[in-house]
């Protein structure tokens, strides 16, 4: 039925998890983000934050990150909090290379911690030789891991006396990046940024704290330690004009917003709900300098239906939420899949199902956004892989709800949505955004030409095309007049009940869908050697430390590639790589795991319980995974996580043999 | 030959002597006395008998979802302002599943002019009971009689902030058409509730038994000294419901619409503006923010 | 990771389609209906009316069927209306035999017809040989077939003379079935009956005007009609006790509500949506006599929590709607999955997508209730295939709700749940009804004992058990207190974010599906020689037609059985026959379509557009179909159509070969 | 050592400071002084900061989801009135995305305690405006200034029906305890809108905000005229919101609860009632419909 997706490259595995002390093949380079990137690795250093919440653990990641990357490195940040103001655990990890960082580093090298429960709670994640920075009056564990470097420095003491002890966040984050070796007026300046619209007193604490705490580790404390920032080229600075050589720091949603509003989206109706507040946080804040409306609406079902409304006028609009607010979206989806009216949904998951996991992070909104609403209707799927991809898919969304006038839903998660990397400037390209508007007729034509206007059913708003789609008329067209139904209808948008009309229209609207795959839609994407006999079947975030996950096997000997979809529905398995076509079982795993050229060992990775892509993908190809490795306990998978996932699974299979299904 | 421009071809398929005629003639009349070409309105709907409406009024229009019009019809507006909006929907729209749109969309002050077709009654799903049936009334779902207080939709709307409120009457579309053109004037939200006899599904509340109760705020002897800027004595009318129904402006002020004070519609209608107004200077320096 | 379904049964093809001169076979014996049923059919005549909506087409219909059953006929009665109070055409198609009917009659043989359009309409479907019954005044098309035989009558002139127009319809209705030798008097008292609340002169006028449109055909008329009812067994008067022998004649939605009444539902919260709304207007109805809380509510959100707060408290409660209905429900499936709270949601599914067409059938949502909310949660779905089945699943979904403490999502569509069968009364057996609770401990408990209560977190609602099952109290039980939340939680039910319980509880919930599957899942039933090349996979209400087809295609040469499946979700592919297990497909289709034992030809049959089922089937077995037959115009599926489509669908694959998916 | 039966073993995470501590401990007096006991109260909530509630009482509870509590406790108590059946939620649950239940649930005049933890923000999410923020605010989604006119919730109540309309202060909890007794021995819904400072992102009604404006109907020289049965005196308070703010008992009157006229519960809770109740007999009753 489906017609062939567009051909498939296959990409060098980027960003490839390397131990210090290891040298990084050329293998390793970054091929998704910007080519202005270094294509070595010389060090990379990850470092944990962690109090209780309410303690400014966030912020003071934050900062690290902008520090970072003000002096030239790359960056990664990632939140770790819980659904509460206060009270409760929070972490803040921060990786720093010279070479791109898209993932969290999993072991840490650095915990610097507030509380003892953070402290406990963190230690198992900390690498051989890694430090625990903490106040004096913590007291670790008695039977410690001997290979641990305890730090013990005064926060509490330095924060008091830098104002107060709500400044013992900077503090910590003083003494660690005096431990890997970063400057300290970097570090400075970016806390004076960051509090600068904050009275005098509070700058002068924090950036004092910080100072005194860095001073405290600098010298002897931190001698010899193994886990230290190298050198890196200045980065150029940044000038006001595009394309430019600097780096930016940003997250996914931000990205993504970008995004959008390049590509033309003026309107948001959305309702405030972690992950995806920020989206509308976003909007609002740039509604007078860019002209965008808005809306704080009522409740989700509002949201979509008012931008379904902005839509039909003839805006790009959009609507943002996570899981419980698709859920309330569903009847809308199928309305705008009923009338064509294109409708961008971002869903910025989370931990599931219901209230769930409302700040942690998961992949389990695909088989909602898959088919969200009853009866069958055309609606697309796509979840991009990266921050740089959340870009794209800010304008790519509404070239395809415009081309193919239908839903379309854009799944990030909490991770790619709210994690901070850094990014080449020119990665974020304003040049290179597209903008299709399809068949789109115009909308609001200001000479009110009443010869223009057409009598009644003389526009076809639904004419029978070879495509399905139909000439798009926006509201106030003065040649377009029509109504559109949510019942079944004619040509000329007037209801019907007609047998035949009815599945004229049926096979249209879904003959949308097969010109999409054959135009613009993408198969799945191959990182790393396409002959690598372990396929690592991933969607969404996971794709960075899938990466990297498969450089560490094959360093290993475990050859192993990562087959990413960011086109989730429709797909199709014509003209996809051997892998999606039903790519053959292996009878057993051969012990080096490798196998004859495309067959092989299939692994989904995802973060849900029942491997929802996995599901899709054999609904489509007819092939199931070999086994999965899946998390869902709302913390994002790490390199290492998926590394040990796929050996166990290749044992556990050589083992037990092939599972039957 | 049509006899205005928004005539359809479509033919309405309502019941004979069904209020939804005089609804959709008073509606046609409203445009035409306000000079409207049919490319300038949009009238959307929800799901019942008389949302079919759109279908044959040869304007913009967009029957959507139960309960939805009032959302659909604020993303119309705020995309363009320069477009009549009209959301038209039943008391099971309005009242019933959507009533939240209505209270948030009225405190909002949306320039929508919003009727209710209110015949007491599901109509398209065959006769249960609305938020609007009185209480005791036996329906296919209140076999035993209505046991809620009905719903009294003038009063919620006032509550809720809405600076237009009127009442009009199926059977009277000249007098329709005027609350229709009025509150097509006001800038802001304005509710009409407009009594529709439903012939086949509400025994009770028929032509008749409207005939017997309406009156017109502006004919009656009490009324005359009803100040439509009063709140309080809005609230009574609106309340009143029995023996004696009220018909006319039952309250308007004057308040500054929703869309007017947003800085999003200073450079005018989206759809006017293309699709890379921010340019690229303007888009490096949204860059800026995160260097 | 699903354990093995219960095993399957192969039962013998129900129902065939006989033409009126084929003698049947002992093989086309109904075996899904009630044994008493005669075991071969002699007549089966089917007849359609037709006339303008408004002018009492269904009434003529369902008098008929009643009249036919008092007789002892067993009838079918099948509505087709628009979505609109007056306007349009309507019909009404019945079915005698003097075995059971549990599908339309395709072609019919008379048709008797209130406008010139439904004549027009509907003449395609008429048999060779068949009779159209019309006014004089209704001119038949020029060109009418030659075979046809036109029966004019003074339709309004009867009705006219009997007391108005509106009595057309019984006068349309009396010639019809005096054309096929019914007789008058069992007529006129079904006549009384309908009309007995309306007033003495409207049942005389609609009495007189059948008997004297009757009396006009009964002679000369209806001479050598070949299509005629023939003797019955007088059907054993019904006594007031059960079982009884007698027959009765009701719909799916009817039997539905009956299961579930039988099963102790006393709780229903739903809001009006055509096809379902029946089922809470019969709870209304009988929330006197039999103690029923019935709750119009504001919205579909609503109507699903209410439902929710009186499963908490220990009532079996459910909900009621159609696909839009469903799509508002996602959200509280997700919460009551979370919160493992026992909920039945009845979907009586129309055409779609969105308003789509609301008045008429289809089985389109089934890919919503699959996964009807984000998050990875535990349900069910269920979908009966016959009115005796929804009787069934009126009391087992409560059960399943119940034993498995989650959403039972229970499919229905406008076709089973309003059209009329007519069953042995003692099909729907209080005595055969099991109630079954599952692991609940009780809710009310009147003596308010203080000691008994248990302190903060002594009671575990979430006690992580084998089967994933937690022994469950309801609210108000003094030893059970406990507040559960639709976020994360511990045993004890209070909220938690740690990873480990997190991985617990998704796990605990998710097992009860595995539990599920071994224990009370049912696998899909084959109709028909299980050894047959072509499997017809079937569910919900196109199997009765199904079993007809495959009659017809076996005794055309073609050896076809159906698979049946009323359990939907979760599936497994463990343990289910070899169609199920990816049927090895066949290289070429043979001329005479057999192949080795089990394999074959695997053939979709939906009403739907996407084969909905069979994208599920292919996501749990891997086997794709070869080809599919789907209907989506809205109107049920005949035999004749399925016969035709596997036929053509068969023809197709030998010219082009077997297709790539 | 609890020192109510309804302490629970949750160490509630609400900000130090937070108005949601005086909510809870005033729910648990009226509840003591009720005589309640924890098997006899379900507390549904919605989710929110405050809506976390029911996880720091021992006594059944549902945190639901977000704007659903009232739906959630409606089902509870028709399956058990013997139930005392007590929503809390905050402003955004209640008069946001859950509003056209209050309406409903007023209208229908379910026997349920209402209890809003109105900080006038949205805080779980941090800082949004909500549908009570007053308008000029500016939050994250309200950067130019909230343009909205705010949701007089009493008045919306009272508009809707509600029989029994109060408000209270969460730093006052033994007045807000006396308040919540009332509410929960009023038969029928009652709405109890309770102030509630939220420390971390409502910066402008803070606690000294509300010191300044609330006052007691009962102490105040007007409000000792204020008769609590007169509707048009009560939509007065109701509205009254700025420099003085009302608190107390706003309206009450008599109205008969939605289950006391229910069919289905006159063989008492159901579920004290075998499943099998309806007896074979019954069953054949019901299939002599369809002969
Ligand atoms: C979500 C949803 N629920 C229910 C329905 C079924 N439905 C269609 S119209 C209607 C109510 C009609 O009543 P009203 O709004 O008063 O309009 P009327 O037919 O009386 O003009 C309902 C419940 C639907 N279409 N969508
Ligand atoms: C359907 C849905 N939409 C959005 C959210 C996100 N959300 C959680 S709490 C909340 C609002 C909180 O405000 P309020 O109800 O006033 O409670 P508060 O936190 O102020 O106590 C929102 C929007 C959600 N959980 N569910
Ligand atoms: S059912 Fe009632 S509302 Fe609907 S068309 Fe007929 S008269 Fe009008
Ligand atoms: S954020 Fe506000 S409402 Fe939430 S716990 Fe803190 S003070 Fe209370
Ligand atoms: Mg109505
Ligand atoms: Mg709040």
């Amino acid at each position: 039925m489906h017609t062939p997706h567009t051909s498939q490259a296959s990409h060098a595995l980027p960003n490839s998890h390397t131990p210090a002390s290891h040298v990084p093949e050329p293998d390793d380079s970054m091929s998704f983000e910007c080519g202005a990137c270094p294509p070595v690795r010389r060090f990379d250093v990850s470092m944990s934050i962690g109090g209780d919440a309410g303690q400014g653990v966030e912020s003071a990641g934050s900062i690290a990150c902008r520090a970072l990357v003000r002096a030239g490195h790359f960056a990664f940040g990632m939140a770790d909090y819980r659904s509460r103001i206060r009270g409760g655990t929070n972490f803040y990890q921060v990786r720093a290379s010279d070479a791109p960082v898209l993932c969290h580093g999993d072991p840490v090298h650095v915990i610097a911690t507030l509380t003892r429960d953070a402290a406990l709670t963190q230690l198992g994640n900390l690498a051989r030789g890694g430090a625990l920075v903490c106040d004096e009056s913590i007291s670790p564990e008695d039977n410690l891991r001997p290979d641990i470097r305890v730090l013990t420095v005064p926060i509490i003491k330095i924060a008091e006396n830098a104002g107060g002890k709500a400044s013992m966040n900077m503090a910590a984050l003083g003494a660690a990046m005096g431990l890997i070796g970063f400057s300290i007026d970097t570090l400075c300046s970016a806390i004076e940024q960051r509090f600068a619209r904050k009275a005098e007193s509070v700058v002068h604490s924090n950036v004092q704290a910080a100072r005194e705490a860095h001073e405290y580790v600098s010298g002897r404390l931190a001698a010899g330690f193994p886990f230290r920032l190298g050198p890196v080229a200045p980065p150029s600075p940044s000038p006001p004009s595009s394309p430019s050589p600097g780096r930016i720091l940003l997250s996914g949603n931000e990205a993504f917003c970008l995004g959008a509003a390049a590509g033309g989206c003026r309107f948001i109706a959305a309702y405030p709900m972690t992950p995806a507040t920020t989206i509308l946080e976003w909007m609002a804040a740039h509604a007078g300098d860019l002209g965008i409306v808005a809306v704080h609406a009522e409740d989700e079902i509002a949201a979509a239906c008012m931008a379904v409304g902005a839509s039909l006028t003839g805006a790009r609009a959009m609507t943002s939420t996570s899981g419980g607010g698709l859920c309330l979206m569903t009847e809308v989806c199928g309305m705008a899949g009923m009338t064509e009216v294109p409708l961008v949904v971002v869903d910025v998951q989370r931990g599931g199902p219901s209230t769930g996991l409302p700040t942690r992070t998961e992949q389990s909104d695909l088989l909602l956004a898959f088919h969200p609403s009853h009866g069958d209707f055309p609606h697309i799927v796509i979840a991009p892989g990266t921050v740089q991809q959340c870009f794209e898919a800010g304008y790519r969304a509404f070239n395809l709800a415009d081309q193919y006038q239908c839903p379309v839903i854009v799944l990030l998660d909490s991770h790619v949505g709210g994690s901070l990397v850094t990014l080449g400037r020119s990665c974020l390209n304003w040049n290179a955004v597209a903008r299709d508007r399809g068949e789109y007729l115009g909308g609001h034509i200001t000479e009110a030409d009443a010869d223009a206007e057409t009598a009644d059913g003389a526009y076809l708003r639904y004419a029978i095309t070879e495509s399905g789609i139909s000439p798009r008329a926006g509201f106030g067209h003065p040649g377009g007049v029509h109504a559109p139904s949510t019942d079944e209808h004619e040509e000329d948008a007037h209801i019907t009940e007609e047998s035949g009309v009815r599945v004229e229209m049926m096979r249209k609207r879904m003959r949308k869908m097969e010109t999409a795959l054959a135009n613009d839609l993408r198969g799945p994407t191959t990182y790393g050697d396409a002959s690598a006999n372990v396929t690592l079947l991933v969607w969404g975030s996971t794709l960075p430390a899938a990466c990297e996950a498969a450089a560490i096997l094959s360093a290993d000997g475990i050859r192993a590639k990562v087959l990413h979809y960011t086109d989730l529905w429709p797909i199709s398995d014509k003209g996809a790589p051997l892998t999606l076509r039903a790519m053959p079982k292996p009878q057993a795993l051969m012990d080096d795991s490798t196998g004859p050229d495309g067959s092989g060992v299939l692994v989904a990775v995802e973060q849900n319980y029942s491997g929802q892509m996995s599901l899709i993908h054999r609904m489509v190809t007819g092939r199931a995974p070999d086994f999965a490795v899946l998390k869902y306990d709302g913390r994002q998978i790490s390199p290492r996580e998926i590394a040990d996932g796929v050996r166990e699974g290749l044992h556990r299979s050589r083992k037990e043999g092939v599972p039957d299904a | 030959m049509p006899d205005t421009p928004f005539d359809s071809k479509q033919r309405p398929v309502w019941c004979p002597g069904c209020g939804d005629y005089g609804i959709m003639a008073a509606l046609k009349q409203a445009f035409m006395s306000l000079d409207l070409k049919p490319h300038q309105v949009v009238i959307v709907s929800g799901i019942g008998c008389g949302s079919k409406l759109p279908d044959y009024v040869h304007a913009y229009g967009y029957m959507s979802i139960h309960g939805r019009p009032l959302a659909v019809a604020t993303g119309v507006k705020l995309a363009n302002p320069e477009l009549t909006v009209v959301a038209v929907d039943g008391d099971g729209d309005a009242y019933g599943i959507g009533g939240n749109h209505l209270i948030h969309t009225a405190r909002r002050n949306m320039d929508i002019t919003h009727i209710v077709q209110n015949n007491q009654v599901y109509a398209l799903t065959k006769g249960q009971f609305s938020p609007t049936t009185d209480t005791g009334a036996r329906t296919s779902t209140s076999p035993f009689g209505v046991i809620e207080a009905p719903i009294m939709p003038l009063a919620l709307a006032l509550a809720a902030g809405a600076a237009f409120v009127a009442r009009g009457v199926a059977f009277d579309p000249k007098g329709t058409a005027g609350l229709m053109t009025e509150a097509i004037r006001h800038p802001g939200y304005a509710l009409l509730d407009v009594l529709q006899p439903c012939v086949s599904f509400n025994k009770i509340n028929t032509y008749e038994w409207y005939r017997q109760r309406v009156y017109k705020v502006s004919d009656d002897q009490r009324a005359n000294s009803h100040d439509s800027g009063d709140f309080y004595a809005a609230m009574k009318l609106a309340r009143e419901w029995g023996d004696r129904i009220p018909l006319g402006v039952i309250y308007r002020r004057t308040r500054e619409p929703y869309h007017s004070a947003l800085p999003g519609l200073a450079r005018g209608p989206l759809p006017a503006r293309p699709l890379d107004d921010i340019g690229a200077d303007g888009f490096e320096r949204l860059l800026d923010e995160y260097v």
